[in-house]
């Protein structure tokens, strides 16, 4: 065996080795802490990339931890879903720490910059995991760890709404692991059963038996990913939170991590309980309404805000509406649009998150008032933040509008045209708040600080420059990613 | 609590409860116990000690230097036994497979890196739990840089 | 009649855009290499859609399949008789304001931003006509629209940033509404294609939401009625040559959109049955009469003749509701006509507004005594748009009226007449007034101005003398290609 | 024989719950806990689950108190 | 008012769960699902194939070791966070 | 009647721990003092770690370490390795969350979420 065979294991235990290694550089070699940082996120994206290679050439495969099958030891299952989600994570992760060797120096101390990258290689080593993984306790530690980064990775900066957003972050999303737990708990009480290949194929059997063990299992289930992914009313936590962090946690926070328990939604609906089960229950049109909710809510919300980051995370949470939207939908077209809306998202939200990130860097104004002309003294973060947008609003040729495209799609495949005036309409409500930024910014004259600002990294423009370049490619080829994508939702979909 | 009853009692109890710790860490394969349990009856311990004493007296015992090397060690012995294994052409974290000596059953030397992981959980959750406490109790952090 | 394969449509839309890059370099180092580039990119675009010509005169199609996004979505491109007549029309147009642009530019500010999106218009305007699929029109539809938001906006005043976030508001919501009708056409009948049969079968309710979701798109871009106001705001507070280009040129693509539509999309015989066209008529019958007589209330010139282009495409849109042939015939020459007209006068006002500075009819009396030939322009456009034969505009309402009999509707008739008593009352007192009135501005002294610079004269002309020649001829260029088109399109337009 | 111990400690532990939330000092709340996680390390001796026994006893009753104290002695006692 | 949801919140959700209570496999019933070829597995095997006595230690460290390295870095993560959270000053 | 409270018998240790876990909720939800609502959390945790030793009991079972031909009954290991993980996620949260309490006493000298609130909002308006 060649050890690219042993790939899906490394991809997710080389950052979390190096993590472990982080304190010890941090304390003896300062300056390799951020080289070390980008090679293993590169090596991971390389690994991705090889893994999704290999699926999609050969199918998908599986891992065994220790060598142990399951049901006795834990599996990963290297399935279209998984290599995808690998690599939007890591395809975006990767950028924004390169942003943030710049960047985090600016908003953090000193001391705890080894801290930052220990934490952020955590963060992607668990949202990789939880990609990867086919066993539900083993989502379970990686959810945790994720949950305990994330909000690390919002506390570490030195300001008290940052310490209170930590915090009520920290809280909500100890009770959906709460929840998590428990409905684990009930899922292996009637089944006997971790694995989800072994659970799909016990569930269908003991539904009859114990049908409200099912029920609440799922719904706690709900509950505890959706607190944590910021579904429509469990969403409080997260506008706090993504605003007051630093750039790259907002980035990493608003693009990757909220959409990696959707991912692990999915799963468990699509793989674990199948169909029927969702027939029975009325999970799929709940979460159709909560994210309907969540997507013209959270709009409005972000039409009202004055701090461009809050608007931001606002914007957010109607953006996880779309995924959920398309989770909902259950069509092809549908779900097709809502995963890839998960790579689409996390690029142009990371994208604006870092441009504002580099507005507030050069300038120190938050406030989207007095942004105006900074478009004319900073063009690229500013160009950066246009396309992004764009890409929200879901104009041709960036890749927002695919998303848009399979969701309208799937919408009408499902009989359900409504729900395909619900992306309509909140399309317009992104240009509603997106647009008059965009205007001041390139067509006002600057003031104050916007007039005269500090000068911006090459490495932070050339990041904003890379996923500006991104959501443009992506939105010219959207083949690029949907070969995979389709492959993944028809798996799920069990077409 | 410079009680010098408790400095007393606790001079002599803390030897024995790490001893015991230790225990529960070496024999967590023959017996309940493993790291996680042993490894918090250990820094129980050292915290008790340091609170019958002095904050200071404790930090001497365990440096931050040092015991920050041992919560990354704990977790980089645990992880690379697992790697080990990838080394060794198996998967990762095996251990019979990888061909770890598993002994002879019910001895203290058996169970090939059920052992050395054992001890590498020991280790880290013992220095984390120190650390912990100590991070909290002293608030402002101008020491361990 | 052939399908052949050609790159040159693909060229037409790539090489203004590339020229874009261009001269955005360019401009960093020469102005006059800027001005200059710009022309001759207009230039080169408007040659080489006319080097389309013997193909398409021979009744051929051209095709052009660039590359395939997704399966059964592609970026392809099509040139037919109609596409072929829109886009020589336009770059015509563009060539003659890229002109007249040199000049009355050269006093304003971010000349620099200008020139680019003026000649990145025209490749979006060159990708709609040419495109051979809705989703290709979809995307340089929106990018037109949204890049001519800097044309809209290029004053930076706070009348003109109000005005075009109204416009952009507007965009987006008919760019929605454009996607929402190419995603139910794309689900009902698997692709967008324009080059196949008719997209839609039979009228169902799915296929009427498309309609709908089409008209409020593309009439969002013509100026339909109740979606209209962001017309009057956007185009007098942008510079006169874009003026010109938004109402002349811009607003055509919607109703060129309509027309594809309700063509390759629905099918004419769709369209007959299921009586949609009656909303369209309805439609259209208010737009005309509201532009008209909201028109003669403007006290703005370029206002009233923004109002009026909304009275304008009122009768394009009549020409696709009624769906006769003559009726058909006429609305395409009419899209022709207007483009002259009301360039001329866009132009023309242009011209008067930069050399007195006045944009108030009230304040323009006896300007035709100082400037003479740019009023006797504006003259002959006027009386054009008034329909007074034998200029252009009273040939394409007399075709339209014709149309209307056959379709044996003579309400309609009624309305071409009211109408043209409308354009009249609101045309003919600024030139009474400009020739015969008294000069009274609010300075002591008369005003003192001279003709505008021969670069703005010269494209004035030429437009305004087409005005003339093609209502004056018997058989002329325009009417012909309208007259091919419209016999194209009801044969099935393949 | 075992129910009544065992609903013993089961009341005893709602008896714990309900204590510490009514509490209104802090430390005893954090004393009133560490005997909750007693009982609780002692009812998964009875369930023959001595090695989170004696984890619970550790990390819950030891570590966690110490936590939690260490916490109060920062912050302060009363509610 | 607030206090009146959460009561009836969690007065729906006891009854949700109370309901659920009554319906799970009986406790302790050597017959129950979870008793199936998993846990007799481990103690049949723990022994042969990993060398140790205590059957929890076997599956924590050997048959599902991955799960424990996850707890580890969980307790690192804690750490890191704890640190990064009281220095960060 | 008798059915459900013979039911509720025999699942005592399910409905105990729905019980707590209902109390803790409570706890966590309603009280404004941070350290009380960690501790509701642990009782949370503990409450579900309770349940999931309970699945894996099985009656007239011994604990599963092995002596190695006595053909005794165990009780299901796996629920107990699962909740020591358990145990240690719920005492790094704590640990965690003390800590940004006392960073939050230390900003804001107060730990009451509402007295927080309270500050934060009258620092923004």
């Amino acid at each position: 065996m060649s050890a690219a065979a042993h790939l899906p294991a490394l991809t997710v235990v080389v950052p979390l080795f190096f993590a472990y290694l982080m304190p010890l550089l941090a304390r003896w070699r300062k300056s390799w802490c951020a080289a070390t940082t980008l090679a293993v996120l590169a090596f991971t994206f390389f690994s991705s990339l090889y893994l999704a290679n290999r699926v999609m050439s050969s199918g998908p495969f599986v891992y065994h931890m220790g060598g142990w099958a399951p049901p006795w030891g834990i599996e990963f299952y290297v399935d279209y879903l998984a290599v995808f989600t690998a690599l939007t994570i890591s395809g975006i992760g990767l950028p924004v720490i390169v942003y943030g060797i710049k960047d985090l120096p600016h908003e953090l101390k000193e001391g705890v910059l080894g801290w930052y990258y220990t934490l952020y290689l955590l963060l992607m080593a668990s949202m990789l995991g939880m990609a990867l993984t086919n066993d539900l306790f083993n989502l379970f530690v990686f959810v945790e760890i994720c949950a305990i980064a994330s909000c690390a990775i919002i506390s570490i900066k030195e300001s008290r709404e940052c310490v209170e957003a930590a915090f009520k972050y920290l809280v909500l999303s100890a009770v959906g692991s709460g929840c998590l737990l428990l409905a684990i708990a009930l899922i292996y009480m009637v089944t006997g059963h971790l694995n989800f290949t072994f659970l799909a194929a016990t569930l269908p059997g003991v539904m009859a038996v114990y049908p409200k063990n099912i029920l609440a299992a799922l719904a706690l289930l709900m509950v505890g990913l959706g607190v944590k992914a910021a579904l429509f009313p469990l969403h409080v936590w997260l506008p706090d939170a993504h605003s007051s962090a630093p750039s790259p946690s907002s980035a990493v926070l608003s693009g990757l991590v909220i959409k990696i328990y959707a991912v692990a939604m999915i799963k468990l609906l699509y793989k674990v309980f199948p169909a029927t089960f969702a027939g029975m229950a009325p999970v799929m049109a709940m979460l159709l309404w909560m994210s309907t909710l969540a997507i013209i809510i959270g709009s409005m919300f972000a039409i009202v805000q004055e701090d461009i980051k809050k608007m931001l995370a606002y914007s957010s949470i109607a953006q996880i509406g779309y995924v959920f939207l398309g989770v909902g939908l259950a069509s092809h077209n549908a779900l097709l649009g809502g995963i890839l809306h998960i790579f689409n998202h996390a690029m142009m939200k990371a994208m604006l998150f870092l441009a504002a990130g580099a507005f507030i860097y050069a300038t120190g104004v938050r406030k989207l008032s007095q942004l105006k002309g900074i478009g004319v003294t900073m063009p690229v973060p500013a160009g950066a933040f246009a396309i992004g947008a764009m890409a929200m609003v879901g104009i041709p040729v960036t890749n927002g509008f695919w998303s848009k495209w399979y969701l309208a799609l799937g919408a009408l495949d499902a009989g359900k045209p409504l729900f395909a005036a619900v992306v309509l309409v909140s399309s317009l409500l992104n240009g509603i708040y997106y647009l008059p930024i965009i205007v001041n910014a390139f067509f006002s004259k600057p003031e104050g600080a916007v007039a005269k600002p500090g000068r911006l990294p090459a490495v932070m423009t050339g990041t904003l420059v890379v996923l500006g370049a991104g959501c443009i490619i992506f939105g010219i080829f959207p083949s690029l990613v949907l070969g995979l994508v389709s492959r993944a939702t028809r798996l799920l979909l069990g077409l | 609590m410079e009680d010098i009853i408790v400095r007393y009692i606790s001079r002599i109890i803390v030897p024995f409860v790490q001893l015991y710790g230790l225990y529960v860490i070496l024999h967590g394969h023959l017996s309940p116990g493993g790291g996680f349990s042993g490894g918090a009856i250990f820094a129980a311990s050292m915290i008790l000690y340091a609170l019958s004493f002095n904050l200071s007296a404790g930090t001497k015992k365990l440096s931050h230097d040092v015991s920050s090397v041992l919560e990354s060690g704990g977790a980089l012995i645990f992880a690379g036994m697992g790697l080990l294994a990838v080394l060794l052409g198996t998967n990762f974290l095996g251990n019979r497979a990888a061909g770890f000596p598993l002994g002879i059953p019910g001895n203290l030397f058996s169970g090939g890196a059920i052992m050395v992981i054992t001890f590498g959980v020991g280790i880290k959750v013992a220095s984390t739990m120190i650390t912990l406490f100590y991070s909290l109790i002293e608030g402002e952090g101008h020491s361990h840089d | 009649m052939e399908v052949k394969t050609s790159f040159l449509p693909v060229w037409v839309v790539m090489f203004p855009m590339l020229m874009t890059f261009v001269i955005y370099y360019v401009e960093q180092h020469s102005e006059k290499m800027r001005n200059a580039l710009s022309v001759a990119t207009a230039v080169v675009t408007f040659l080489s859609v006319v080097a389309l010509y013997p193909e398409i005169v021979a009744g051929n199609i051209i095709e052009y399949r660039m590359f395939q996004l997704l399966p059964n979505l592609e970026i392809s491109f099509r040139v037919d008789i109609l596409s072929f007549s829109l886009a020589v029309l336009s770059s015509f147009v563009w060539m003659l304001v890229a002109v007249y642009s040199v000049d009355y530019m050269c006093k304003e500010h971010g000349c620099n931003r200008y020139y680019p999106v003026l000649i990145i218009t025209l490749a979006s305007c060159m990708g709609i006509f040419m495109a051979g699929d809705l989703f290709t029109l979809f995307v340089f539809f929106e990018a037109m629209s949204l890049i001519s938001y800097v044309l809209v906006v290029h004053e930076e005043t706070v009348d003109a940033l109000k005005a075009g976030y109204k416009y952009l508001i507007m965009t987006i919501i008919g760019g929605l509404a454009l996607f929402f009708g190419i995603i139910i056409t794309f689900e009902v009948a698997g692709t967008v294609s324009l080059s196949g049969p008719t997209l839609f079968g039979e009228p169902t309710a799915l296929g009427f939401f498309a309609f709908i979701s089409f008209l409020i798109g593309f009439g969002m871009k013509a100026g339909m009625f109740p979606l209209h106001v962001w017309l009057p705001d956007a185009h007098p507070v942008a510079p006169s040559p874009a003026s010109a280009l938004l109402s002349g040129i811009m607003l055509k693509t919607g109703a060129y959109g309509l027309l594809r539509v309700i063509f390759h999309v629905f099918g004419i015989e769709l369209m007959r049955e299921s009586g949609w066209t009656l909303i369209l008529a309805v439609i259209a019958v208010i737009t005309i009469l509201l532009g008209s007589a909201v028109a003669i209330t403007q006290e703005d010139l370029k206002r009233r003749l923004a109002y009026s282009s909304i009275g304008q495409m009122g009768y394009i849109l009549l020409g696709m509701a009624i769906l006769t042939e003559r009726a058909l015939i006429g609305n395409i020459f009419h899209i022709f006509s207007h483009a002259f007209m009301k360039s001329t006068l866009f132009l023309a006002a242009g011209a008067i507004i930069l050399k007195t500075g006045k944009r108030n009819i009230k304040d323009l009396g006896g300007i035709g005594r100082q400037m003479p030939f740019t009023m006797f322009a504006f003259t002959l456009a006027a009386l054009a748009m008034i329909g007074i034969p034998p200029f252009n505009g009273f040939l394409s309402k007399w075709t339209l009226a014709l149309g209307a009999m056959d379709a044996g509707v003579p309400f309609y008739v009624i309305i071409l007449l009211v109408s043209s008593l409308l354009n009249g009352l609101y045309y003919l007192p600024i030139i009474i007034a400009a020739f015969f009135g008294a000069e009274h501005g609010h300075e002591h002294e008369p005003i003192k101005v001279n003709e505008a610079p021969y670069k703005m004269l010269i494209p004035i002309a030429i437009l305004a003398v087409s005005c003339l020649l093609f209502g004056l001829l018997p058989t002329n260029l325009p009417f012909d290609l309208s007259r091919v088109a419209a016999d194209f399109l009801l044969r099935g337009g393949f | 024989m075992n129910y009544i111990l065992q609903y013993l400690l089961l009341l005893f532990l709602v008896a714990c719950a309900v204590a510490v939330a009514r509490t209104r000092d802090l430390l005893a709340a954090v004393i009133i806990f560490a005997a909750y996680s007693l009982i609780m390390a002692v009812l998964w001796q009875l369930l023959a689950a001595p090695d989170i026994a004696i984890t619970e006893a550790a990390l819950g009753a030891g570590v966690t108190t110490l936590l939690l104290v260490a916490a109060i002695s920062k912050t302060r006692r009363q509610e | 008012m607030r206090k009146l949801l959460v009561i009836v919140l969690l007065a729906v959700i006891t009854f949700a769960m109370v309901t659920t209570v009554l319906e799970m496999p009986t406790f302790g019933d050597p017959a129950n699902p979870t008793n199936n070829e998993v846990p007799e597995r481990y103690v049949q095997e723990t022994i042969r194939e990993t060398g140790v006595l205590n059957v929890i230690a076997a599956i924590i460290t050997d048959y599902r070791a991955f799960d424990t390295l996850g707890e580890a870095t969980v307790l690192f993560v804690a750490i890191a966070a704890a640190l990064s959270t009281l220095k960060a000053h | 009647m008798t059915d459900t409270l013979l039911r509720l018998h025999q699942n005592s240790y399910y409905f105990f721990s729905i019980v707590l876990f209902i109390i803790g909720f409570h706890t966590m939800l309603t009280h404004n003092n941070l350290i009380k609502k960690i501790i509701g959390m642990n009782i949370m945790d503990t409450s579900i770690f309770l349940f999931f030793v309970a699945i894996g009991y099985v009656r007239g079972g011994r604990a599963p370490i092995l002596e190695p031909g006595a053909g005794h009954a165990y009780i299901n290991p796996l629920p107990s390795a699962l909740i020591l993980t358990g145990i240690v996620v719920a005492v790094s949260v704590t640990a965690y969350a003390l800590s940004l309490v006392v960073k939050l006493y230390r900003h804001y000298g107060t730990i009451d979420a509402e007295e927080i609130m309270r500050l934060r909002g009258g620092e923004t308006l």
